[in-house]
C-alpha cells in the first residue's frame, strides 16, 4: 500500500465517522465537531490522491481545493456556533427536538 | 392576424375583458358593473351575429396559436360550435339581466360578475374550441371560474357543495386529460375533424382496446359535466348557488359543456361510424337511458324545487348523450337540438324557482299551492317550460323527442322508444302536479318570506328573463322548420357528420 | 525494503491511526471541553500529516485556521454556552427510546459500514498514477505573475473560486450578525501575563501575517494564511479584553471588512470592461495585480476572522434591537 | 449596439452585479432600499440580454481568467442555464421589491446583503462549467439560505435552520467527495472534458452515488425532505418564497447537469427508476402531509416536498419530452411557489397567523392576495392555462409514449391531492364571518406582488412555446432519446 | 552523514527525549498543576535542544532566525499559557494533589 492510498483510506474514515456521529450524536457542538471531521477527511482523500503524479512535485490544484475548503468550513463552524448559541439562549437546551412544531 | 382570425379571440374577449374590469371595480359602481356587462353580453352577441353571417356566407374563422411543439391552441367555427356559441351568448344576455335583477343589494358583486364573466368566457371557448386540448383547456378554466359561483353565498353548505363539485369535475378533468394525452402519443394530433380522425391516424399496431379505454376515459371526464349517473352527484348539491348561477350550470354553461364534449368525442374525434365499430356507442346509450330513467325516478320524490329541477336537468341532458350514441342520423338531430332546446326550457325553469325563491321565499314544492294567483306571469313562464320537458306538442321539447324515437326506429333500437315514452310519462308526474297545485289550488296562507309588492309581480328584471327564454322555447318548436332554426342547423350538422 | 522506507511506513500508519483515533475520541469522548481540546490535537496531527504530504500551504491554512482559529471558536462558544447557563445535556444519547428506536439507532452505523466499504474500493481502484492538472500549471507557471503554483492556482488559474470563497467568509459574518446579540459575558480580568503577551503578540503576528502574504509568491503562504494570523491576533485582543466600542462597525471598519471583495469584483470589472475575459489579467501586471487582491484580502480576512470570534454585531448605530 | 448585446458576456455581470448589491447594501445602509431596487432591476436587464445574446447567436463559454479548460474554470451559457437563471432574475426581482415592503428596517438592511449574496451564488451556480466551482457556488448558497431562514430569530426558526444547516452541510460533503472521485480519476473539473473521458468504474460509480445522494439530500428529496419543512416554513415568508422558488432547484439543476453531460451512462439505468420511486413517494407523502398541515405556510412546505417529487420522474422517462416537462416545471413552480409562499406573507402580515380554519376572517379583506394564491394553486395543481398543466402534460405524453403508465398515473394522482390542498384553503376563505382581529394593512405592493407572480405562472402557460424553445439552445438534449 | 549531523543528530534526539518525557508526565502525573510542570518545563529545553540541532543543520542565517525566532515566540506563549491555565484552574477552585 502506498503512502497516497493510505492517507486516502484514512481520509475515507475520518469522511464515515464524522458522517456516522452527526447522525447519532445529539449534542449541536459535538455535530458540528463531526462536520468538520467529515470535511478534514475529504481534504485529506482529496490531498493526498494529488501525490500521485509520478514527479516529486504534488498537484497544486487539489491544494488550492482545500485551501477553499478550510476556509469554508471555518466560516461555516463559526455560524453553526453562533446559530447553536442563539438555540440554547432560546430553548435551554444544545439539542434538536425530536419533532417539529410551533 | 387577418379579421378571420381575430374574430373568435374578440369572441372570447367580449366577456373576459369586462370580467377582468370587473374584477377591481369597488363594491359601490354598481352601474358601470352592469353596463360593462350588458355591453359585454350585447357586444358578444353582435359578434357572433356576425361570425355566424361570415360561416353562412363561407368564411371559415380559424385562430391558431403554438402551445408547444406540435399542439396548437385552436379556436374555429364550424356549424356544431355556432349552435353552442350562439346559444350561450344569448343565454348569457338573458341570464346578465337576469343576474343584476336577483343579485341587487346583495355582497360581493364584483366577484360574483368577474367569475360570471370567465364562466362564460371559458364556455365560449369549449364552444370554438378547434382541437381536443383547446377544449380541454376551456373545459377545466370552466371548473375554476364555476367554484367561486357555487360557493358564492358563504355559507358552509356552500362550502360543501363547492367541495363536492371540485371532486367530480378536477377528478373527471384528470380522466379528462389522461385520455387525451394518451389519445396524443397514439394520433399525434388532436383536431377536431368530420368524420373523426381516430381511424385514420391511429397507427395499425395501436390495439382496438386502448382506444377504447381512451374512450372510456375521455366520456368518462366529460360525462361528470354532463351528469351523466353514476357521476351526477354534484349538481344536486350544487343547487344552493344562487339562481342566475344554477341557471350558469344547468343550461348554459357547465352541463352543457359535457354534453357538447361528448357530441364532439363522438363526431369529431372517433368518428360516429369508428365508434360504433369499436362496439362503445351502444353501452353509452344504454348508459344514457339508464341516467334518464333513474334521474326521472328521483326527480320525483324532491320536494325542494330546484332539488327537483336539477334531477330534471340530470335526466333531460342524457338525451343529447342518447340522440348521439345512438348511430342514426335522424336521432343524432334531436339529440344535437336537444342542446338548444333543453338549455332554453331549463333555463325558464330555474329563473322561475328564482322569482319564486326571491319574492316569495317559496323553495319547496309543497309551498307552491295557488302560487300563480300571486305571480301569475312567472307561472306561464314555468308552465310553458315544464310542458315542453314533458315533450307536449307544439313545444320544444317535442321536437327533441320526436327525432329521437323517429331515429331510434330507424336505427333499429325500438327500446329507445319505450325509455322515452316511460321518460315522458315520469318528467309528467314530476312536472304536472305542480302545475296543478300553482294553478288551481287555494294558497295555505301567508308565503315563507314575501317581499313588499311593487306594481308588477315582481322586479321587472326578474320577471323578463323567463318570459322571453319561455317565448324562445315555444317559438323554436313553433318554428323548428324556419331556416336558421336550431332544428335545421341540427339536420346541416348531423349531415356532415353522416357525410351526407 | 530499507529502513527509511519502513521508517516512513511506521510513520504513517502510526498518524494515520492516530487521526482516526483522535476523531474518534473527538465525537465519543463525554466531555465537551475534552471533546474540543481532543478535536484541536487532531488539527494539529492534521497539519502534521500535510507537511508529510508535501502540502505546506495547506498545513499553514490548517495550523491558523483548522486547529488554531476553529479550536478558538469552539473554546469560545463553550464558554458562552456555560456563560448563557443553559442546561447542556450531559449524555448525548437522548433518554426516551422505544425498542424500535435502538433498533433504528443501528442503522446508520450498518449504512455507514456500506458506504465504507465501497469508498475504500473504489479509492483502491484508482488508476496508481495520475498527473491531474500538474503538467498544465507547470506549463502556465510563467505567466501566472507568482512562482508559488498553490498562489498561482488560488489567484489566477481559479482565481474565480477564491473570489467567491472571499464572499463565503463575508456572507458567515453577516449571518452571525444577522442572528442578533448574544448574553452578556462574565469576562475575567485580563491579568497581566495575557496583558502583556497581548502587546507583544500583535505586533508580531502583524509582521508575520506581512511576511507570509510576500512569501506566498514563491513558497508556501497567502492571503489565507496571512489573514488567518491577522484574525489570531484580533482574537488575542478580546482574549486580552479588548472590546470593539460604539464605531467599531462604523464606515472605515465596513470598508476594511470589504476590501478584500470589493477589490476583487474592480478588478474584475476592469478586466471585464477592458474586453478580456473575467478576472484575465496581462501577465505583466499579473503578479501585481495578485499581490493588491492579496493584501485587500487579507485585510479582510483577518478582521472577519476576528469578527466571527467576536460572535455578535458591534454597535454601529445601524442594527440597534430598539 | 446590437454588437455589444450578441458578443458582451451578460453571464458575469448576472455574477457580479449581485456581489456588488451586496457589498452596496452593507456598505451604504441609509440607501440600501435603493440600491436593491436598482441592483434586482439591473439583474433583470441582464438576463433579459443574456437571453437575446443566446437567442440570436447560441449558448457560448466564458474562459475566466482567459485560461481555459481544463486549467482554468469556464462558464457556460446555454439554454438551460437561461431558464434557470430568468427564473431567478424574476423571483429575485419580486422578493426584492416585496421585502422591501414587508421587513422592518432593521431586518431590512440585515436581510438585502445576504439575500443578494444568495442571489449571486444562484447565478454562478447557473452558470457555472466546472464540478468544483459549483461546490463553491453551492456552500454559498446553503450558507446563505440558512443565514436567512434563522433570520426572524424565534425558535422554531433557529431549529429549521440548524437542521437545514447540517442537512446542506452533509449534502456538500458527499459531492465533494463526489468531485474528489471524478477528479482523481479523469484528472480534470470541467463539464466537457470529463463528459468525454468519464468511464464507469467503480470510482465513477461511488462519485455518481455520492453526488446524486448529497444534491438529493439538498433538493429534499423524499426520504431526504426531513429538513425542508420546518425551514421553509419558519423563515420569513420572502425567505421561503426564495428558498423553495430558487434555491431548492439549484441543487438539482446540477444533479440535472451531472446526468445529461457528465454521466449518460446512467440514463434508463437502475437508480433513474429508484429516483423515480422515491418521487413518487414524494409526491405523495408530500401530498399527504400537505393535506393534513393547518398552517399555511407548512402546506406550502409540503407542497414543495411534493413538487420536488415530480421533478425526479425525469430519471426513469428520461426522453426529450420528458426533460421539457420537469425543466418547463421547474420554471412555472419557481413562480408559481413564491407567489404562493408571498401571499401567505401576506396574510401573516394582515393577521399575524397562518392558521388555515380560521381564514373566514382574512381573505375578505384581501381579495388580491387570495387571488395570487389561488392562481398560483391553479398551476401548481397542474390545471390549465397555468404553467403546471404545459409540465404535466409534457410528463405525461413522456410516460405515456414510453409505456410507463405508472408515472403518468402518480403524476395524475399527484395532482388530485394538490388540488384537494389548494382548494382546502380557498374552500375556508369563501366563508363569510364578521369577526374581525386586529390587523394591519397590508401595503399594496405587496399584494401586487404576490399577484403578479401568480399571474406569470399562469399565463407562462399560454407561452410555453418560447421557453421550450430557450430549453434547446445550446443542444443540451443531444444526447437523449425522442421518445 | 556530514560532519554537522554529528553534532546535529545528538541535539535532536536528546530534543525528542525531553518531549517524550514531558509527555509522559502529562500522562500520568496527577492534576493540572504537576502536568503542567512537566510538560513546560521539559518542552521548552526539547524545543531548545531541537532549534539548536536545527540551527546546526541551517542553510542561511535567514533560516537561523526564523528558528530563534520561532524559538523564543513559543517560549513566550508556552510560559504564559501555562500561567493562564494555572490561574483558571486555581479560580475554579481546583485543588492541588496531595498525597
Amino acid at each position: 500500500m502506498t503512502t497516497e492510498t493510505l492517507y486516502a483510506l484514512v481520509g475515507v474514515g475520518l469522511f464515515i465517522l464524522g458522517l456516522y456521529a452527526l447522525f447519532v450524536r445529539a449534542n449541536l457542538l459535538r455535530k458540528i465537531l463531526a462536520a468538520n471531521v467529515m470535511s478534514s477527511g475529504v481534504f485529506l482523500v482529496l490531498v493526498a490522491l494529488a501525490r500521485r503524479t509520478g514527479t516529486v512535485a504534488p498537484d497544486p490544484v487539489p491544494h488550492a481545493m482545500v485551501i477553499t475548503g478550510i476556509v469554508v468550513a471555518v466560516s461555516v463552524t463559526a455560524f453553526a456556533l453562533i446559530l447553536m448559541l442563539r438555540i440554547a439562549m432560546k430553548t435551554g437546551q444544545t439539542e434538536l427536538p425530536d419533532t417539529w412544531s410551533e | 392576424m387577418n379579421s378571420s382570425a381575430a374574430l373568435p379571440l374578440l369572441i372570447l374577449g367580449s366577456s373576459l375583458l369586462p370580467g377582468l374590469v370587473i374584477f377591481f371595480l369597488p363594491e359601490s359602481r354598481v352601474r358601470t358593473r352592469s353596463a360593462l356587462n350588458l355591453l359585454g353580453a350585447l357586444l358578444k352577441l353582435v359578434l357572433v351575429g356576425v361570425m355566424v353571417w361570415g360561416v353562412f356566407n363561407g368564411t371559415s374563422y380559424e385562430t391558431r396559436l403554438p402551445l408547444i411543439p406540435g399542439l396548437d391552441f385552436v379556436l374555429h367555427a364550424d356549424a356544431l360550435s355556432l349552435l353552442f356559441v350562439t346559444l350561450s351568448s344569448v343565454l348569457w344576455l338573458v341570464t346578465t339581466i337576469y343576474a343584476i335583477g336577483y343579485l341587487e343589494d346583495s355582497p360581493h358583486r364584483s366577484r360574483f360578475f368577474g367569475f360570471f364573466s370567465l364562466c362564460v368566457t371559458a364556455t365560449v371557448g369549449v364552444a370554438m374550441a378547434g382541437n381536443l386540448v383547446t377544449f380541454l383547456l376551456f373545459y377545466e378554466l370552466l371548473t375554476l371560474a364555476t367554484y367561486p359561483l357555487i360557493v358564492h353565498r358563504g355559507t358552509e353548505v356552500a362550502r360543501l357543495a363547492g367541495l363536492s363539485y371540485l371532486r367530480y369535475t378536477i377528478a373527471g378533468g384528470a380522466l379528462l386529460m389522461i385520455g387525451t394525452v394518451w389519445l396524443y402519443t397514439l394520433c399525434g394530433t388532436l383536431e377536431f375533424t368530420y368524420g373523426g380522425f381516430v381511424h385514420e391516424l391511429a397507427s395499425a399496431s395501436t390495439s382496438r382496446e386502448s382506444l377504447v379505454v381512451i374512450f372510456v376515459l375521455l366520456i368518462a371526464g366529460l360525462g361528470v359535466k354532463a351528469a351523466l349517473v353514476p357521476l351526477h352527484g354534484w349538481l344536486p348539491q350544487a343547487m344552493v348557488a344562487p339562481a342566475p348561477v344554477s341557471a350558469l350550470l344547468h343550461a348554459v354553461a357547465v352541463v352543457k359543456a359535457g354534453a357538447f364534449g361528448i357530441v364532439r368525442v363522438i363526431y369529431d374525434v372517433y368518428g360516429i361510424e369508428f365508434a360504433a365499430n369499436l362496439g362503445v356507442t351502444l353501452p353509452l346509450a344504454i348508459l344514457a337511458a339508464a341516467t334518464i330513467v333513474y334521474a326521472s325516478v328521483r326527480a320525483l320524490f324532491q320536494d325542494d324545487l330546484k332539488r327537483r329541477l336539477a334531477f330534471s336537468t340530470i335526466s333531460q341532458i342524457s338525451y343529447i348523450t342518447l340522440g348521439v350514441a345512438t348511430v342514426g342520423p335522424i336521432a343524432a338531430i334531436g339529440g344535437i337540438v336537444h342542446l338548444v332546446h333543453q338549455g332554453l326550457m331549463k333555463i325558464t325553469l330555474f329563473f322561475c324557482a328564482g322569482n319564486l325563491a326571491e319574492t316569495l321565499g317559496v323553495h319547496k314544492v309543497s309551498e307552491m299551492d295557488g302560487v300563480a294567483h300571486r305571480m301569475p306571469w312567472t307561472m306561464a313562464a314555468f308552465t310553458l317550460g315544464a310542458l315542453g320537458m314533458i315533450g307536449v306538442p307544439p313545444l320544444a321539447g317535442f321536437i327533441s323527442k320526436w327525432y329521437l324515437g323517429t331515429g331510434a326506429m330507424a336505427a333499429g333500437q325500438e327500446w329507445i322508444v319505450a325509455v322515452l315514452v316511460g321518460s315522458s310519462v315520469l318528467n309528467a308526474a314530476y312536472f304536472l302536479p305542480i302545475i296543478y297545485a300553482a294553478w288551481f289550488r287555494e294558497a295555505k296562507g301567508a308565503w315563507p318570506a314575501e317581499q313588499p309588492r311593487g306594481s308588477a309581480e315582481t322586479r321587472w328584471t326578474l320577471l323578463l328573463p323567463p318570459l322571453v327564454t319561455a317565448l324562445f322555447a315555444l317559438a323554436v318548436g313553433l318554428l323548428a322548420s324556419v331556416p336558421f332554426s336550431p332544428l335545421e342547423w341540427a339536420q346541416l350538422i348531423a349531415e356532415r357528420e353522416y357525410g351526407r | 525494503m530499507d529502513t527509511l522506507n519502513l521508517a516512513q511506513w511506521v510513520f504513517d500508519s502510526l498518524t494515520g491511526t492516530g487521526l482516526l483515533w483522535l476523531a474518534w475520541m473527538a465525537l465519543a469522548s463525554p466531555q465537551l471541553i475534552r471533546a474540543i481540546v481532543i478535536f484541536v490535537a487532531f488539527g494539529l496531527l492534521m497539519a502534521l500529516t500535510w507537511v508529510r504530504l508535501d502540502a505546506v500551504d495547506i498545513a499553514l491554512a490548517e495550523v491558523a485556521i483548522g486547529a488554531g482559529l476553529t479550536g478558538a471558536l469552539l473554546l469560545a462558544a463553550l464558554a458562552k454556552l456555560t456563560a448563557a447557563q443553559t442546561e447542556i445535556s450531559k449524555s448525548d444519547h437522548r433518554p426516551r427510546d422505544g425498542r424500535a428506536v435502538r433498533a433504528l439507532r443501528q442503522l446508520p452505523a450498518v449504512l455507514m459500514f456500506l458506504v465504507a466499504a465501497g469508498l475504500v474500493y473504489s479509492v483502491l481502484s484508482l488508476p496508481p498514477v495520475s498527473s491531474g492538472l500538474s503538467v498544465e500549471v507547470d506549463a502556465n507557471l510563467g505567466t501566472s505573475g507568482v512562482e508559488n503554483p498553490v498562489t498561482a492556482v488560488l489567484l489566477n488559474f481559479r482565481g474565480y473560486d477564491t473570489l467567491l470563497e472571499i464572499f463565503v467568509l463575508l456572507l458567515a459574518l453577516l449571518g452571525v450578525w444577522s442572528l442578533g446579540g448574544l448574553p452578556p459575558q462574565r469576562v475575567a480580568p485580563a491579568g497581566p501575563v495575557l496583558h502583556t503577551l497581548a502587546v507583544v503578540l500583535t505586533p508580531v503576528l502583524i509582521l508575520l501575517a506581512a511576511y507570509f502574504l510576500w512569501a506566498g509568491v514563491k513558497g508556501p503562504g497567502g492571503a489565507f494564511q496571512a489573514g488567518a494570523t491577522l484574525g489570531a491576533a484580533g482574537v488575542l485582543l478580546q482574549l486580552a479584553g479588548w472590546r470593539p466600542g460604539p464605531g467599531f462597525a462604523r464606515v472605515h471598519w465596513r470598508l476594511i471588512l470589504v476590501a478584500g471583495p470589493a477589490l476583487f469584483i474592480l478588478v474584475a470589472l476592469f478586466t471585464i470592461v477592458a474586453g478580456r475575459h473575467l478576472l484575465e489579467y496581462a501577465p505583466e501586471h499579473a503578479g501585481t495585480l495578485i499581490l493588491l487582491l492579496e493584501s485587500g484580502a487579507t485585510l479582510s480576512i483577518g478582521l472577519t476572522l476576528a469578527g466571527l470570534f467576536f460572535g455578535e454585531r458591534p454597535d454601529d448605530g445601524y442594527d440597534n434591537d430598539n | 449596439m446590437e454588437v455589444i448585446i450578441t458578443t458582451f458576456p451578460w453571464g458575469v455581470v448576472l455574477i457580479l452585479v449581485p456581489l456588488f448589491g451586496a457589498l452596496s447594501c452593507f456598505m451604504w445602509p441609509n440607501v440600501a432600499r435603493y440600491l436593491a431596487l436598482s441592483t434586482a432591476f439591473a439583474l433583470v436587464m441582464s438576463v433579459i440580454a443574456l437571453a437575446v445574446r443566446l437567442i440570436t447567436t447560441g449558448s457560448y463559454r466564458h474562459e475566466i481568467g482567459g485560461w481555459g479548460a481544463p486549467l482554468g474554470i469556464e462558464l457556460f451559457a446555454d439554454g438551460l442555464s437561461l431558464l434557470m437563471l430568468a427564473a431567478t432574475a424574476v423571483v429575485g426581482f419580486a422578493v426584492t421589491v416585496y421585502s422591501i415592503g414587508y421587513f422592518p428596517n432593521r431586518q431590512l438592511l440585515r436581510f438585502l446583503p445576504i439575500w443578494f449574496l444568495l442571489l449571486a451564488a444562484l447565478n454562478a451556480l447557473f452558470l457555472s462549467g466546472d464540478i468544483f466551482n459549483l461546490y463553491v457556488a453551492l456552500e454559498l448558497t446553503g450558507l446563505a439560505a440558512v443565514a436567512l431562514t434563522a433570520m426572524s430569530g424565534g425558535r422554531a426558526a433557529l431549529i429549521a435552520a440548524m437542521r437545514y444547516l447540517f442537512a446542506t452541510l452533509v449534502g456538500s460533503m458527499s459531492y465533494l467527495l463526489g468531485v474528489v472521485l471524478i477528479y482523481h480519476s479523469f484528472g480534470s473539473l470541467d463539464f466537457m472534458i470529463l463528459a468525454e473521458r468519464v468511464e464507469a468504474s467503480p470510482a465513477t460509480w461511488s462519485a455518481l452515488g455520492l453526488m446524486s445522494i448529497g444534491l438529493a439530500l439538498k433538493t429534499a428529496l423524499f426520504p431526504l425532505h426531513f429538513w425542508l419543512p420546518p425551514a421553509h416554513a419558519s423563515a420569513p415568508a420572502p425567505v421561503s418564497a426564495a428558498l423553495s422558488g430558487l434555491v431548492v432547484k439549484a441543487s438539482f439543476y446540477i444533479l440535472l447537469r451531472l446526468w445529461l453531460e457528465v454521466f449518460p451512462a446512467g440514463h434508463s439505468l437502475i437508480p433513474g427508476e429508484f429516483l423515480g420511486a422515491l418521487g413518487v413517494c414524494a409526491i405523495f407523502w408530500g401530498g399527504l402531509q400537505a393535506l393534513r398541515a393547518t398552517r399555511l405556510k407548512l402546506l406550502i412546505a409540503y407542497s414543495t416536498v411534493m413538487q420536488v417529487g415530480y421533478f425526479f420522474l425525469v430519471f426513469p422517462l428520461a426522453t426529450v419530452v420528458a426533460w421539457h416537462g420537469v425543466l418547463f416545471l421547474l420554471l412555472s413552480h419557481a413562480l408559481a411557489k413564491a407567489a404562493m409562499f408571498l401571499a401567505a406573507g401576506n396574510i401573516i402580515y394582515f393577521a399575524g397567523h397562518d392558521r388555515i380554519v380560521d381564514f373566514d376572517r382574512i381573505a375578505q379583506q384581501l381579495p388580491m392576495t387570495l387571488a395570487a394564491f389561488a392562481l398560483a394553486g391553479v398551476c401548481i395543481m397542474g390545471l390549465p392555462p397555468g404553467g403546471g398543466f404545459i409540465a404535466k402534460w409534457l410528463m405525461v405524453q413522456a410516460s405515456l409514449e414510453s409505456g410507463q403508465w405508472w408515472w403518468a398515473a402518480a403524476l395524475i394522482l399527484g395532482s388530485l391531492v394538490a388540488a384537494a390542498y389548494v382548494f382546502k384553503v380557498v374552500g375556508h376563505s369563501f366563508t363569510q364571518t364578521t369577526v374581525r382581529e386586529k390587523t394591519n394593512v397590508v401595503p399594496v405592493l405587496m399584494e401586487w406582488t404576490a399577484l403578479a407572480l401568480a399571474l406569470a405562472s399562469v399565463l407562462l402557460g399560454l407561452v410555453a412555446s418560447w421557453p421550450l424553445a430557450w430549453m434547446e439552445i445550446g443542444g443540451v438534449f443531444a444526447g437523449v432519446p425522442a421518445r | 552523514m556530514t560532519p554537522s549531523d554529528y553534532i546535529a543528530v545528538p541535539l535532536l534526539v536528546s530534543g525528542v527525549m525531553f518531549f517524550l518525557a514531558g509527555s509522559a508526565g502529562l500522562l500520568r502525573f496527577p492534576d493540572v498543576y504537576t502536568r503542567l510542570h512537566a510538560l513546560t518545563k521539559s518542552d521548552n529545553v526539547g524545543l531548545g535542544l531541537i532549534v539548536a540541532g536545527l540551527v546546526v543543520e541551517a542553510d542561511s542565517w535567514f533560516v537561523v532566525g526564523k528558528l530563534l525566532f520561532i524559538w523564543l515566540l513559543v517560549l513566550l506563549a508556552g510560559a504564559s499559557v501555562a500561567n493562564l491555565i494555572t490561574k483558571g484552574a486555581m479560580q475554579r477552585g481546583t485543588r492541588m494533589w496531595t498525597r
